[in-house]
């Protein structure tokens, strides 16, 4: 029942057994099931982002988009001093201003008020975070009945923690992919979306899926059975259809047969345009491409995106103006096939050239932490110390996120003339300050829609009026 | 006084349970083009962590803090406690999206200023010269909180 | 000032000159201008319908459309007691319950409160009806300062009333005409919009695209300069993009060069889909091909088409939905190109073979007349008795609308076996009782969303809810 | 009594302010392949339309007047002048979309039977049935209203 639950009194976690017994008798589909749903009938389910503080709050937050935006899987964000494992300071905002916090404290709230939140509604919860050891987060999701779980070693350890070494978070979700294998094994098998996005801004596509496949590769070896491929929308279709056309062919490569894969979307990650209309564009583009991408799972952006955390009306926008791109009237647009088949090959040989060297050795766990320590993988604008962020990315002229500095990827020289020819032809690459040409390519969607792409004091009120 | 050395030293980080570096990135190249010695501590940086780099740098002549994820209000909440044990004696210049949600309030930045936090920002381009209007003017008193509010902010 | 004038005590009509002066005062562009600018900018411009009886209401309606969805051109809707002259009617129910009226009265109202409304708004209005007689209405509209005027003699005269003889409506448009050539002589160009939508259901885009272009001759020759050619979506994206690219083909063929011609999409004008996603697929749909299309504008609809005259928000949000199509982000959008110039082609031919004989008798106001009573000119499901329906319009396997009969029209054998081909390869021809063929065709949109095509008591709520 | 007649007659048409036609057109077909006569007098058809085709079809079963512009109670406004004059001595059954805007309210059938409407239908497929049941009662008080009320009619 619901608001009975107050926080502190939750008992001891219930057994693994009991939690998959509670999940049974829920009477939803797991967010396996749906995505697998959604592939067959070859549509995009929709997710949106979602967490506020207070309990109370956020049962009305999930009731809310059920009820009037219909979404495939709802979420539960979490706030991030949950993340970093600040629980005292989670439980002290808590205490103190919950809306306050930027999502919603699982920890603090326990267990039993996550089964009231996924009671209240009808779709499966994912949990989606950004903890580098997330052992208690994942345990008090499972005795929530939460079937899909967001994270992994690297992708969140490098884009939200300073100083964990990646030896600790590969070590802390070796454990939590564990015991999605012993869940498989008692008959509930977890969702595990891998967080490709990592730090979001100007992600090369053979960053993300080589992370992804890394990842991936060490989760199905823990027994995992399900696994989310997410990628960031970067900007340029036909670089972003192959990204997401890129999942299934890696996995058929590099991941055992009985291990279910599916492609994410996540809706552009970067600098948002901040009118609403503008920002709809974009959203609607983004479903665009997770529909024509083939994506099974699309996350949502609002046009809110800018300003801060949406509110409720907002998120439902999102995902109504999302679900637009389910649309069975839109099978006349043709693509350019060519392209991103060009695209395809050259994202599938430098996955290749990045994680070959790192899978041929055997302890995955020893190798991926040194492979970064040497520059050998790397991701751009690391928040972590643990990655050198010595690859600096950039767009070509048609907004094709290239690599402008490889730092110490072992790409072959074919990799790497491409890449400069990319960015010469462009007539981006070396062109004025890189800082400042770099900024231009982050704020490169304000740049479309005309917005002002100073740094500051824009032309229009900050907050949606 | 402490800003007459040769070059000037700003220590720069993202408030403790922030991981957003983007910014925080360019904000060190720009300064450093500037002629700027930058100490960037980086994300998820705690008072204390501020604390000890001034104190290894007491030549700093602001600590510049980017809070990105809505949380600058409590991520700051140990600055008045810092600075009443007498840490952190240089201008705190806070900026980025500095609460919670879509629609922002006055009282967001005034709710800092009461920490103790001397300038907040919300406009990138406002920093070099707040930088240099702090360094002509006296030198801040580290613990009468609001000291530089007269500084232009932006309210976004 | 707005709200000071009553009905009944409007002065006499001014004059043109001082109704041309008027508009210039006005400070706003003329419609004409706002689709010279979108077609210049390679946008489409939006429009609303929008008519309710009272005075006060339409005010805050064109305001709130005004300022919440920022449309190019907004509407005044006439109520259908107005179109057909039953000015009693009209005014009876607006002084017993405005709301009973589907559309405002401006005759009653008068030309003083038609520029309350035009001054009220930025964007230029158009009045839009279906009268087959429209001279005291267009003379009020140009006393109201309104720069666009829909209608025409033959498409205002067969699908809105029964027993108009076509030589009237014709004579009473040709007064329209020739009162916006001495507009024009004055310096104010009336964009006359010509109502190729006709009965809207089922129309053959070469029946359309033919009754355009007889009224556009005929006005063109009584001095109109500004010609929009409203074409109705059919449902078929090649069909339907290959129509809209057909308008400056047919200007250039068969009107003056000194005419400036706009092609215009309405959105869907069939049986729309009841709920409420459906209905939004198809708006997006609509403005999609009107922007692929080339159009210079779109008449937009809303997610309550199905159920009733809509209400503020929904219309609003059908001009937000469907702006979605001016985004710079659909270049990636290919199309069959190969198809669309099939099409294209048949259209041509298929036009040339209807106008041409008509054009080639000099008097057309006679010829017109004529050919309709032979069925040498037709329309489906007219509501006039001066037409005689025998075409009948049947949707091929792949949704194209084609002619199953084609009456008494002059069509080429090619053009006649080509229309059977098609037909027949759909394997929808001949098959079963033929109206029951036709009303699947006619819910064709109801059968692609899976919504229950039975006549009545459909499986959800009739209002949204 | 008049339906004794060999073929079934019924008077169709659109309400006297209404052009859509298309149901119209469907309706006439598809009575007419159940054996009907129908005189269909089609769009925009007045009352004193509707009595004058009556008084040539005095044999006629029932009225049937389409509305879908939302003008149905206007446009049937001399129904009760017309009954007062004697015409129209039929059952007069009503049906589409019978009022302006997109929620509807029972009070919109119910001011049609007020003014002498018979029957009020919105679903197609009731006709038929309706038709049948008019014929089977007794004759049609044409001055009660609501005389038919009892047949079900679906509320949108
Ligand atoms: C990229 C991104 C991420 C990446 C960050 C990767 C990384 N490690 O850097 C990832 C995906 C990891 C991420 C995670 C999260 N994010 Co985030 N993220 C963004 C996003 C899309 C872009 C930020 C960015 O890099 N911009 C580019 C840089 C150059 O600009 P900027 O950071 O916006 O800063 C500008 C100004 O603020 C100012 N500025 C910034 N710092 C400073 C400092 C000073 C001194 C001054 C004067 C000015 C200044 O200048 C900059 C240029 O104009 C924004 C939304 C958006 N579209 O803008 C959300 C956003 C900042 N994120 C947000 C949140 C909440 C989170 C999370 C907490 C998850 C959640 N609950 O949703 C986590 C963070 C976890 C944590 N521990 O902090 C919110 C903040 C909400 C709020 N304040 O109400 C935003 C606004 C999104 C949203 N609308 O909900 N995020
Ligand atoms: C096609 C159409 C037109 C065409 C009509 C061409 C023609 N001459 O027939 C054109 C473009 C000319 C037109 C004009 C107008 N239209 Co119109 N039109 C439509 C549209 C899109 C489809 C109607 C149609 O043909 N459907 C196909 C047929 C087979 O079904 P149907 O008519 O819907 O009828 C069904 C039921 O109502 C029922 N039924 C119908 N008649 C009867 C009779 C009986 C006895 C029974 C039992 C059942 C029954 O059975 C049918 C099958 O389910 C509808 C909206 C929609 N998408 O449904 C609007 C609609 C009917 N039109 C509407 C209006 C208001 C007008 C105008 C007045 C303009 C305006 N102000 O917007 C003018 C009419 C002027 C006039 N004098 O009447 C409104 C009515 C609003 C309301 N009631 O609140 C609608 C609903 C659109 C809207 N949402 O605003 N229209």
């Amino acid at each position: 029942m619901s608001g009975t639950v107050s926080p502190g009194d939750a008992p001891p976690l219930p057994s693994l057994a009991e939690s998959v017994a509670y999940v049974r008798a829920l009477g939803k589909p797991t967010a396996a099931q749906v995505l697998r749903d959604a592939r067959a009938a070859d549509r995009v389910a929709l997710q949106p982002r979602c967490g506020v503080g207070s309990h109370a709050q956020m049962m009305t937050l999930l009731q809310d988009l059920d009820r009037h935006a219909r979404p495939d899987i709802l979420t539960l964000t979490i706030d991030s001093y949950t993340r970093l494992k600040q629980f005292d300071s989670a439980r002290a905002v808590l205490e103190r201003n919950p809306a306050d916090l930027n999502g919603y404290p699982l920890v603090a709230h326990g267990w039993q008020r996550g089964r009231e939140l996924n009671e209240a509604v009808a779709v499966p919860l994912e949990v989606r975070h950004g903890s580098p050891d997330a052992r208690l987060l994942f345990e008090t999701s499972v005795a929530a009945g939460i079937t899909s779980f967001e994270g992994g070693g690297i992708s969140y350890n490098l884009p939200y923690s300073k100083a964990v070494p990646l030896s600790d978070s590969l070590a802390a979700w070796r454990d939590v992919d564990a015991l999605c294998g012993e869940l498989a094994e008692l008959g509930l098998v977890v969702d595990r979306e891998l967080f490709g996005t990592l730090t979001a801004v100007l992600v090369p596509p053979s960053i993300s899926l080589a992370v992804s496949v890394l990842e991936a590769v060490a989760a199905a070896r823990e027994g995992v059975r399900c696994i989310s491929v997410a990628y960031p929308q970067g900007g340029h279709f036909e670089q972003d259809v192959a990204a997401l056309r890129a999942v299934p062919l890696l996995a058929a490569r590099y991941l055992p047969p009985d291990v279910e894969v599916h492609s994410v979307l996540h809706e552009f990650m970067g600098v948002f345009p901040r009118e609403r209309a503008n920002a709809e564009d974009l959203i609607l583009y983004g479903a665009l491409v997770a529909r024509l991408g083939g994506a099974s799972k699309l996350i949502s952006k609002t046009y809110q995106e800018a300003h801060g955390i949406p509110d409720t009306r907002a998120n439902i926008d999102g995902l109504l103006l999302a679900s637009r791109a389910n649309s069975p009237l839109l099978d006349f647009i043709a693509l350019d096939e060519g392209r991103i088949a060009d695209e395809l090959d050259w994202i599938l040989t430098e996955v290749a050239e990045i994680v070959e060297p790192v899978l041929s050795v055997s302890d995955l766990h020893k190798e991926i932490p040194a492979a970064f320590a040497e520059g050998r993988l790397d991701i751009p604008f690391s928040a972590s110390r643990h990655a050198l962020s010595r690859i600096i990315p950039r767009r070509a002229g048609d907004g094709a996120i290239r690599y402008s500095a490889t730092g110490a990827l072992p790409f072959s020289a074919a990799v790497q003339r491409r890449n400069e020819r990319s960015l010469a032809a462009g007539g981006q690459a070396g062109i004025g300050d890189m800082v400042k040409g770099l900024t231009a390519d982050i704020n490169y969607f304000l740049d479309v829609f005309g917005e002002q792409t100073g740094t500051g004091g824009r032309g229009r009120a900050a907050a949606p009026s | 006084m402490r800003h007459e050395t040769a070059q000037r030293t700003v220590i720069l980080g993202v408030a403790a349970s922030d991981s957003h570096v983007v910014a925080n990135h360019l904000i060190a190249h720009a300064l450093r083009a500037r002629g700027f010695h930058v100490v960037n501590l980086g994300a998820c940086t705690s008072v204390a962590e501020f604390a000890d780099a001034h104190a290894e740098h007491p030549d700093a002549e602001a600590v510049i803090i980017g809070s990105l994820n809505g949380h600058a209000h409590e991520d700051l909440h140990d600055l008045p406690a810092a600075r009443a044990a007498g840490r952190l004696g240089c201008p705190v210049i806070v900026g980025g999206n500095l609460s919670v949600g879509s629609y922002k309030h006055t009282s967001d930045h005034e709710r800092l200023y009461a920490l103790g936090v001397d300038v907040v920002l919300t406009d990138l381009d406002a920093l070099p010269p707040t930088l240099d209007r702090l360094r002509a003017g006296t030198t801040p008193a580290a613990t009468a909180p609001g000291a530089y509010a007269a500084v232009p902010t932006v309210t976004s």
